[in-house]
């Protein structure tokens, strides 16, 4: 297990590369960040001055080797926006964006695991149909209008929930349905179908030829094994959820690393952007190293060694 | 020795014969499937939509009425029956600016699957067939792509090219490529322990060869399906993009930049988000099971008359 | 006929599956019976109807499937009407099932011992320490070698052959009147085969419960059972003892299975074989459903359909063939 | 349902972060985007001074709408020479750790953004030489030539006083964390991109000057979402409400929309080179003639705003107050002098327009190319995200025009008729004008107010006269308001919570 | 009929496999000390001579199928040669190969996973005939046609797909695949053992007669030991990678000299009731070990009733004990029951 690991780990190196120079690339791609900065009608001496100052006007190898060897010490590079360093200002809203995106996971499970478990159950019916057509709606609403239209009922219409901002649960429950109800679809349809193949298996035969119940059945030996692929999907989602988070966060003004990447883009704040650009990938990458590892867990056929 | 009886009765083929059996196989495999029919119907309503918008609407899409300014759709009070979908904020029939939206939003939804498709097919077929080295430089490159969100990636990229209708398209189709690698190396991989492809080799056939006769069309039904699906999502993308002011830019008419645009009077003047997001859902639902029958369809098992 | 030594009686069974592409007539009015203590086989080609007739006993057909006309009665209860509760104490309890392949025939995510306990629980007013007692016992009893250990183990870890014991010591946990084991040696190299073989020997000795086998095997029901049944098309078309049916086969179709079975103890120039294949379930030919391959067809074959015959009481034939014979003796 | 009753079924009413109003002696406020910096003097952001000069206190204000320059933390000042200022500082004035403010702090941050030019303020402030600190709260500031707009300079972005020691003992960085200044607010918290909190400085050198205890400054970028907060009691005020939400706020019971004018003025910048056609002054007449600056503002903002023929407005020093207030509107003579240009059969020209920087700025571009095409002129609207079109436009690489909104926050209106100079149009549009370019940099050093007023005046006239832009109007704000508070916009869009109130 | 035992010439010899070897590198553990080889073949020599049927039998997974994959070139051998017709498999020129791979073709086991689901019957006999170019337009239409008949399918059938078809028909198409290009000789990977009995006697029949028609040779790989002493002029048993005995198929059913030949032979259930043999006598017990870990000496000797200390220590070579018999067995069994024990 720990060699797997190692393994795993070692793997994650030559991504982070190729990672890393995209993200450098970025930077000559975004042209020029210093207009942005200063007013509209602001002089050429003034943009001059400002890019001089920023050291924009090096040659591109040194600029490189500098990002490559501050990369690699956790420097980013200073936010033009924040005037500060960019690592920590990244840092300082993954907690939101983490809080978002876990509560929108178990609002997920919890429309998925029974909504596909019973559609495969109840293959071919009314309600299969209905769940496949109820999730393919998931999938056509886009977040932002799915978001205000949740606002504009339950928090106007009916004020069951703030309509916006952080800082209590009651905050957190309209954007994480938001959020949760897209995964939700695509996590149902594969519930749906891992649940059909396993419900097929002979294993589930033999349970039913043995007496058991038909509950128990389900629940526990076709469940526990379509658990395997869910559970990875599930994991796999969490690129999704940066994904959504981004257009979310906006629409709840959340404090998290969506608003943060939206302005630092807009603003042409390129250490934010590729600062957030190699986090959020990293931690994908560590979260998909993670459901690589729980898939063995959960699956005793899968050596370890 | 005995001849074995074909399983099935035996039609015969002359002229006419095949081409009504073409005919009626097809209709029948339309009908067969009642999601399939209505994901045929809608997916081709919709592109017929598209070809002709500049015959079917009423107005031109960017004829601004002052005079009719936020008028709701002909059932609701207020309506009127110049507009039966009413109008926007600037008095634009909604109409006509949903089946223009039509072309634009099945343009960026069509060319960048593609894009993405045939990048991603390319690269799919040759890491699962040959493997090795390549196949590992090309699945870490994969990873990479894939440890980036999506929405990210083409936000970022966006963000610093201009946006426009063709960035769009080639940079969503460049983001997606990867699923497509991914999606048809697994198969290729499966399918190359499949014997016949251990009988082609043994017939001496040539490895190109092998790839595009004996592969590509096994790895297609999971392709094309995919591809539908990534159509109807390119689709909600677009607005998503929209709403960050990435999408397609106006005066081009996109069901997702009037999604985007119609996102403030959803409280006030509702149906100027709404006909949008429901051509949206719409197209997306026939989309999904167009793609449902395609890939029965594309079985061969499918394509023979039952008795 | 000891009426009370009837463990199982199937009457007139019909089992259709309604699919898109029509009515598949599966099983298509079976009947036959189990005593107490027999070993019945059921052999016939693929897509005879041989599983979906053991399913039916089971009351596992699922829609589209469903048993449209026929009586199971076993050991006096009439299992078509049971409630799916009742029913549920009769699977595993009284009548245990084992499938042809113990690889997939196990849930790979739990143990040997959770999933060999978990039917003694079930039917057994025991608790898990002596579930898993009895559980061990078991697998030692069909011949497992370090049965505590293989009891923790992940049915992963196990060969085809060590896997098809734990079906078996599985299936024989809760002592079951009878045992339907639905080619249970199919998937096993023939070493392993002999080995499973011997076991269910050993088992339908010592323990009195009647087995059905199902096989294609003509060489398995030779060595194993008692009476032969075989089906063809969704109906049995011969029934004898197992020295009759191998010494004297009525049924062209039972003639031309054993003629096509390359021996080996004996020396053949040329295989015999049957002509044609079997026939598609959804277009079933007129009258005799062998007649297009049956080298004897006759015209009648092609018009009705034969009934079953019965031939001195030993064995009974649907055939035209013998047709005659029977109207004699009626 | 009333607002208040409204809040008490909101779950998150009293919640920590959930600001709301039910507490009477807390100001909520949403803007459109967030604080960018505790840094004063890198920013160029109005909404974030529109905080600041809540927590920091300033030489002089700039009372634009009323007495203009007022004094804060000077209580005198005069001109010693042409290139040299005396002032005097009040003695009670402390920051919030309670050091007292003086006139080393004074030097501390004008010299600071005097000097350092990395600093996005450093333009604005570069003219300063050298703060010469004569005692505790007196001190020279020597300027680099004449400044007739020094005083203007002084009472706006990056003219808060900074704590000197705190700032030396601490380091900058702890200064950003944990700011203090000496304005009537403190800082509480700043969650990014959420909230900014202040709470009251109870010994502020002016006094009790308002009735809230504390200040939330939320950021909500999305307009429907702060209207909703605005409906669902959230928050107080919100500003930036769309036209469409205007009825919603208004028919909701307990808020109303409240209107006040902004210093932006919105305009087209035609393109003067050569290769395009609105380099023909007849052209740019046409275009001038065909769009109904009146109807633009009835029908997009409500009839709210006012036409203009000049970017100064009102309340800057120089204004030309004959130009604002008027518009041209013939689109008959229009088309006669698009013929008299050689453009009879009809004129493609490509407009560019940023989408949703401005209020109404997709309407009112889509509306203006309505508007030409009435006389025969074809747009081609090019619709950018902001980053894109800022990096089009600084490239010099725009077509024939493009819509903008500029302001000018220096209050005179030497900051905005600079742009019509040869020194900025010249490589931007291509414009220049020596006359223009003489009587601006005469005006620029002339410290006598009168005539340089009349510089300033003659100057718009002329670039009306030119059109080197082509004036739309002057944009009003609109605030959703929640009935309970007291609330008149600014003209400078500043939040000064002494004259926001609670209603009664 | 007893089958001639080919006569031994040597230009009779069709193929010759000398120390064929195919190891497979299974090591799980990255950082392993040691490599865990899989020994799929371990050390193979046989010859097949021209017209015969040459049968390898033995458990699943002891490398029939990957000992027929490096014949056909579809895997490379770890190590020793193969000689087609004198010259050496691995050592042809490009243009020599595929003239090779002409004169030697398969038939598979799967009937359904070894035709193209996506193709026409005609697209998957013309196939060869197209690679190779040996006939284009109506010819080519003319040589589907004929091989159709020559495996006894209707030619209308040709426009159909594979799924329209029963195994045995399935099973029919690949043969008519394999003899399009005239081969020598054909590998024959369990052609019948997905079939149902009444089929799997038809295609043998068909196999035998093309046999006689076109003058081939076969190497017919099997688990199922009564078909391939049907069909069979001689036999190799494989166990673990090895071959363990070979001979003539009447004087191997006969006088089997391999402990493992006799188990296998005995467990063979009998079709006849009267002859049950599971009640009697010894079974092999246990199952094959795992090819990674062979056990030491002779492989077989964990599940041989017979083996002793020499098995143990040493691995026996496969020798000549009768006329044309090898087996691979310290102590092989004499005719009738009974082992030779030379060094007792
Ligand atoms: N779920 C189902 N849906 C439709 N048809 C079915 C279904 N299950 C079985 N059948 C049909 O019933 C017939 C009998 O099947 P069954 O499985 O009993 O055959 P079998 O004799 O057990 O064959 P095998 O030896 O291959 O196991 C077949 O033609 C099969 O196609
Ligand atoms: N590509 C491969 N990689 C690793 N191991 C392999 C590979 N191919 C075959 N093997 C292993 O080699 C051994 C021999 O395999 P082979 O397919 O030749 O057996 P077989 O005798 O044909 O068995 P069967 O009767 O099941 O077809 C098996 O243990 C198999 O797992
Ligand atoms: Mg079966
Ligand atoms: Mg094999």
């Amino acid at each position: 297990m720990r060699k797997y690991l190692l393994w795993r780990v070692l793997q994650i190196i030559p991504v982070l590369f190729l990672i890393s120079i995209f993200v450098f690339a970025l930077l000559y791609l975004a042209g020029d960040p210093v207009a942005l900065m200063l007013p509209e009608d602001a002089t050429q001496e003034q943009v001059d001055a400002l890019r001089e100052s920023l050291g924009l006007d090096q040659p591109f190898y040194i600029q490189y080797l500098s990002f490559v060897g501050d990369v690699i010490q956790g420097d980013f590079g200073y936010s033009y926006r924040y005037s500060q360093p960019a690592l920590p200002i990244v840092l300082e809203r993954l907690p939101a964006t983490f809080e978002l995106a876990f509560a929108s996971m178990i609002v997920a499970v919890l429309i998925a695991v029974p909504l596909g478990i019973l559609s495969a159950t109840k293959r071919n019916t009314a309600l299969d149909v209905f769940i496949s057509g109820a999730s393919v709606l998931g999938k056509a609403m886009p977040n932002f209008w799915l978001g205000i239209m949740l606002i504009l009922m339950l928090a106007i219409t009916y004020p069951f929930f703030p309509v916006s901002g952080s800082g209590s649960v009651a905050h957190l429950i309209l954007p994480a349905i938001t959020l949760g109800t897209g995964c939700a679809a695509e996590m149902t349809r594969v519930l749906r179908s891992s649940m059909l193949e396993t419900l097929n298996q002979d294993y589930v035969r033999t349970a039913v030829s043995k007496g058991v119940k038909n509950f128990f059945v389900v629940y526990k030996h076709a469940f526990r094994n379509a658990l395997i692929p869910f559970i990875t999907i599930t994991f796999l989602q969490v690129s999704t959820l940066v994904s959504g988070a981004l257009i979310t966060e906006v629409v709840f003004s959340w404090p998290g690393l969506g608003q943060l990447l939206i302005q630092a883009i807009n603003g042409r704040d390129m250490a934010v952007v590729q600062a957030t650009v190699f986090i959020v990938a990293f931690i994908v990458i560590v979260v998909n190293l993670m459901a690589d590892v729980l898939y063995r867990v959960l699956d005793p056929r899968i050596q370890f060694d | 020795m005995q001849t074995e009886q074909p399983v099935k009765h035996l039609r015969n083929h002359t002229t006419e014969n095949r081409l009504a059996n073409w005919t009626r196989r097809w209709a029948r495999l339309l009908f067969k499937s009642k999601t399939g029919t209505i994901g045929l119907i809608i997916t081709g309503l919709i592109f017929l939509l598209a070809i002709f918008a500049p015959v079917l609407s009423p107005y031109h899409p960017n004829v601004q009425n002052y005079a009719a300014m936020n008028v709701p759709p002909v059932w609701l009070e207020g309506g009127m029956k110049e507009h039966l979908l009413g109008t926007d904020n600037l008095g634009r029939d909604m109409l006509s600016r949903i089946i223009y939206g039509t072309q634009v939003s099945l343009l960026v939804g069509v060319c960048s699957v593609v894009v993405a498709g045939a990048i991603g097919m390319f690269f799919g077929l040759i890491a699962g067939y040959y493997g090795g080295f390549i196949d590992n430089v090309l699945m870490r490159i994969v990873d990479a792509f894939l440890a980036i969100p999506n929405v990210l990636f083409i936000l970022v990229i966006l963000g610093v090219l201009s946006p426009g209708l063709l960035t769009l398209i080639f940079v969503i189709g460049l983001t997606n490529w990867v699923i497509y690698a991914r999606l048809v190396r697994g198969d290729v991989l499966s399918i190359k322990e499949r014997e016949f492809i251990k009988a082609a080799r043994t017939i001496g056939t040539k490895n190109p060869v092998i790839i595009c006769k004996h592969v590509l069309p096994n790895v297609m039904p999971s392709f094309i399906v995919i591809s539908t699906l990534s159509v109807a999502t390119t689709i909600v993308l677009e607005a998503s993009l929209s709403y960050l002011g990435l999408g397609v830019q106006p005066p081009t008419v996109s069901w997702g930049g009037m999604l985007s645009a119609g996102r403030d009077y959803l409280a006030t003047s509702w149906w100027i988000a709404t006909f949008p997001g429901l051509a949206i859902m719409i197209t997306v639902l026939g989309i999904i099971f167009l793609g449902d029958w395609l890939r029965d369809v594309l079985d061969p098992r499918s394509q023979t008359l039952r008795s | 006929m000891a009426r009370q030594n009837r463990l199982l009686e199937v009457e007139n069974l019909k089992t259709y599956f309604h699919t898109e592409n029509g009515t598949v007539p599966s099983v298509d009015g079976v009947s036959f019976h189990v005593d107490r203590g027999e070993t019945v086989a059921i052999v016939g080609e693929s897509g005879s109807g041989k599983s979906v007739t053991s399913f039916s006993i089971m009351g596992l057909v699922s829609p589209p499937g469903k048993i449209e006309a026929g009586h199971i009665r076993f050991d006096g209860t009439e299992l078509t009407s049971l409630s799916e509760r009742k029913m549920r104490k009769v699977r595993g309890n009284e009548i245990a099932m084992i499938f042809q392949e113990p690889l997939t025939s196990l849930n790979p995510v739990f143990t040997v011992g959770h999933q060999i306990s978990e039917a003694i629980l079930l039917h057994q007013d025991t608790k898990k320490a002596e579930a898993r007692k009895q559980g061990i016992a078991m697998l030692k009893r069909v011949g497992i070698p370090r049965a505590e250990q293989v009891y923790q183990s992940y049915p992963h870890a196990l060969s085809g052959g060590m896997r098809q014991r734990v079906m078996i010591a599985m299936a024989l946990s809760c002592n079951p009147k009878m045992l339907i084991a639905d080619e249970p040696t199919t998937a096993l190299d023939v070493t392993i085969q002999a080995q499973i073989l011997r076991l269910l020997k050993k088992i339908s000795k010592e323990v009195d419960t009647s087995i059905i086998l199902i096989t294609h095997d003509l060489g398995v029901v030779a060595e194993l059972v008692d009476r032969v049944i075989v089906m063809y098309a969704g109906q049995i078309v011969e029934q004898a003892d197992v020295y009759t049916i191998f010494k004297d086969p009525k049924h062209p179709y039972t003639q031309g299975l054993l003629e096509s079975t390359p021996k080996i103890h004996e020396l053949h120039d040329e295989l015999k074989s049957i002509r044609g294949v079997v026939p598609v379930p959804t277009n079933m030919p007129t009258g005799c459903r062998f007649h297009p391959r049956c080298p004897h067809a006759m015209d009648i074959c092609k018009e009705k359909e034969p009934m079953m015959v019965d031939r001195d009481g030993k064995a009974q034939v649907r055939c035209w063939l013998y047709a005659s014979e029977k109207e004699d003796v009626g | 349902m009333t607002n208040e009753e409204n809040m008490t079924t909101a779950p998150d009413a009293g919640g920590e972060g959930g600001a709301s109003s039910s507490n009477d002696t807390t100001l909520t406020i949403a803007q459109g985007s967030d604080m960018v910096s505790f840094d004063v003097h890198d920013h160029s952001n109005t909404s974030t001074e529109a905080i600041h000069i809540n927590m920091f206190s300033y030489l002089v204000k700039n009372d634009v709408e009323g007495e203009g320059i007022v004094p804060d933390l000077a209580t005198d000042w005069e001109l010693v020479d042409d290139e040299t200022w005396q002032f005097t500082l009040r003695d009670d004035a402390v920051f919030h750790n309670g050091d007292p403010v003086t006139a080393e702090d004074v030097k501390f941050t004008l010299e600071r953004v005097a000097k350092d030019n990395t600093l996005q303020e450093h333009e604005n402030y570069r003219q300063i030489n050298e703060v010469e600190v004569i005692d505790d709260h007196t001190f020279l500031i020597h300027t680099n030539g004449p400044q007739p707009v020094m005083l203007n300079r002084l009472s706006r972005l990056g003219s808060g006083i900074l704590p000197k020691d705190y700032i030396e003992e601490n380091g900058w960085d702890h200064f950003l964390q944990e700011p203090v200044g000496s304005g009537p607010y403190q800082f509480v918290e700043w969650v990014r991109d959420d909230r900014v909190v202040l709470e009251r400085f109870d010994d502020y050198f002016g006094g009790d000057v308002a009735v809230w205890d504390q200040l939330v400054f939320r950021s909500i970028p999305e307009s429907s979402t702060r209207v909703g907060e605005v409906i669902a009691g959230g928050v107080d005020i919100a500003m930036n409400i769309a036209p469409i939400d205007w009825n919603r706020v208004n028919e909701n019971e307990g808020t109303s929309i409240v209107e006040g004018q902004t210093n932006r003025t919105m305009m087209l910048v035609p393109n003067h080179r050569e290769e395009y056609p609105t380099s023909d002054p007849l052209v740019r007449e046409a275009i001038d003639l065909a769009i109904d600056n009146q109807a633009l503002l009835d029908n997009l903002m409500g009839g709210s705003g006012t036409p203009t023929l000049t970017r100064v407005n009102p309340g800057n020093f120089g204004a030309n107050e004959a130009l604002h207030g008027e518009y041209r509107y013939d689109p008959d003579r229009a088309k006669e002098l698009l013929e008299e240009a050689g453009y009879g059969d009809g004129l493609e020209l490509t407009l560019h327009s940023p989408d949703g920087r401005y209020l109404q700025d997709r309407e009112t571009t889509e509306v203006i190319a309505g508007m030409l095409s009435e006389i025969g002129i074809d747009v081609k609207i090019d619709f950018m995200e902001w980053s894109a079109y800022v990096d089009l436009r600084d490239a010099h690489e725009q077509k024939d025009l493009y819509l903008i909104g500029l302001t000018g926050s220096l209050w005179d209106a030497a900051h905005q008729l600079r742009h019509h100079t040869s020194m900025v149009a010249e490589d931007h549009i291509g414009y220049s004008n020596e006359e223009f370019d003489q009587i601006y940099l005469e005006a620029e050093v002339n410290m006598d107010e009168a005539e340089r007023e009349q510089q300033y005046i003659d100057l718009q006239t002329m670039a009306d006269e030119e059109l080197i832009n082509i004036m739309l109007f002057q944009l009003d704000s609109f605030y959703a308001v929640n009935d309970r508070i007291q609330f008149e916009p600014r003209l400078d869009e500043m939040w000064r919570v002494e004259e926001i109130t609670l209603s009664e | 009929m007893i089958k001639e035992v080919a006569n031994t010439k040597e230009d009779d010899t069709l193929l010759e496999i000398k120390g064929l070897k195919k190891h497979f590198d299974v090591t799980r553990k990255i950082f392993a000390k040691k490599k865990d080889i899989l020994k799929a073949v371990d050390g193979v020599d046989f010859i097949v001579k021209k017209g015969e049927t040459f049968g390898i039998v033995g458990e699943s997974g002891c490398g029939k199928s990957t000992t027929g994959n490096m014949i056909m070139r579809l895997a490379d051998p770890t190590a020793g040669s193969i000689h087609f017709e004198g010259k050496d498999l691995s050592k042809l020129a490009k243009n020599e190969q595929s003239k090779m791979k002409k004169d030697i073709q398969m038939i598979f086991q799967d009937p359904f996973s070894s035709l193209n689901p996506r193709m026409r019957v005609f697209e998957i006999i013309a196939e060869p005939l197209r690679t190779h170019k040996i006939a284009t337009g109506k010819e080519l239409k003319q040589q589907v046609y004929e091989l159709l008949d020559v495996v006894g399918l209707d030619r209308s059938l040709a426009k159909r797909f594979p799924h329209e078809f029963s195994g045995g028909q399935r099973q029919r198409i690949g043969i008519a695949r394999a003899l399009a290009l005239r081969p020598k000789l054909i590998v024959c990977d369990e052609p019948v053992s997905a079939l149902d009995v009444s089929i799997q006697s038809q295609v043998l029949n068909l196999l035998s007669k093309l046999q006689k028609d076109f003058d081939l040779t076969y190497i017919f790989i099997a688990h199922g030991l009564p078909v391939v002493k049907h069909i069979s002029d001689r036999v190799a048993v494989m166990y673990l990678g090895k071959i363990v005995e070979t001979a003539a198929t009447e004087e191997l059913f006969k006088h089997p000299k391999h402990p493992y030949t006799e188990g296998l032979l005995r467990a063979i259930p009998v079709p006849d009731p009267t002859l049950r043999s599971l009640d009697s006598g010894e079974l092999l017990e246990g199952d094959l070990p795992s090819p990674v870990n062979p056990p030491s000496g002779c492989h077989f000797r964990t599940r041989c009733p017979y083996a002793n200390e020499k098995c143990k220590a040493e691995a026996p070579k496969l020798q000549e004990v009768a006329k044309a018999h090898y087996v691979a067995c310290h102590y092989p069994l004499q005719a009738g029951r009974g082992v030779i024990m030379e060094h007792a």
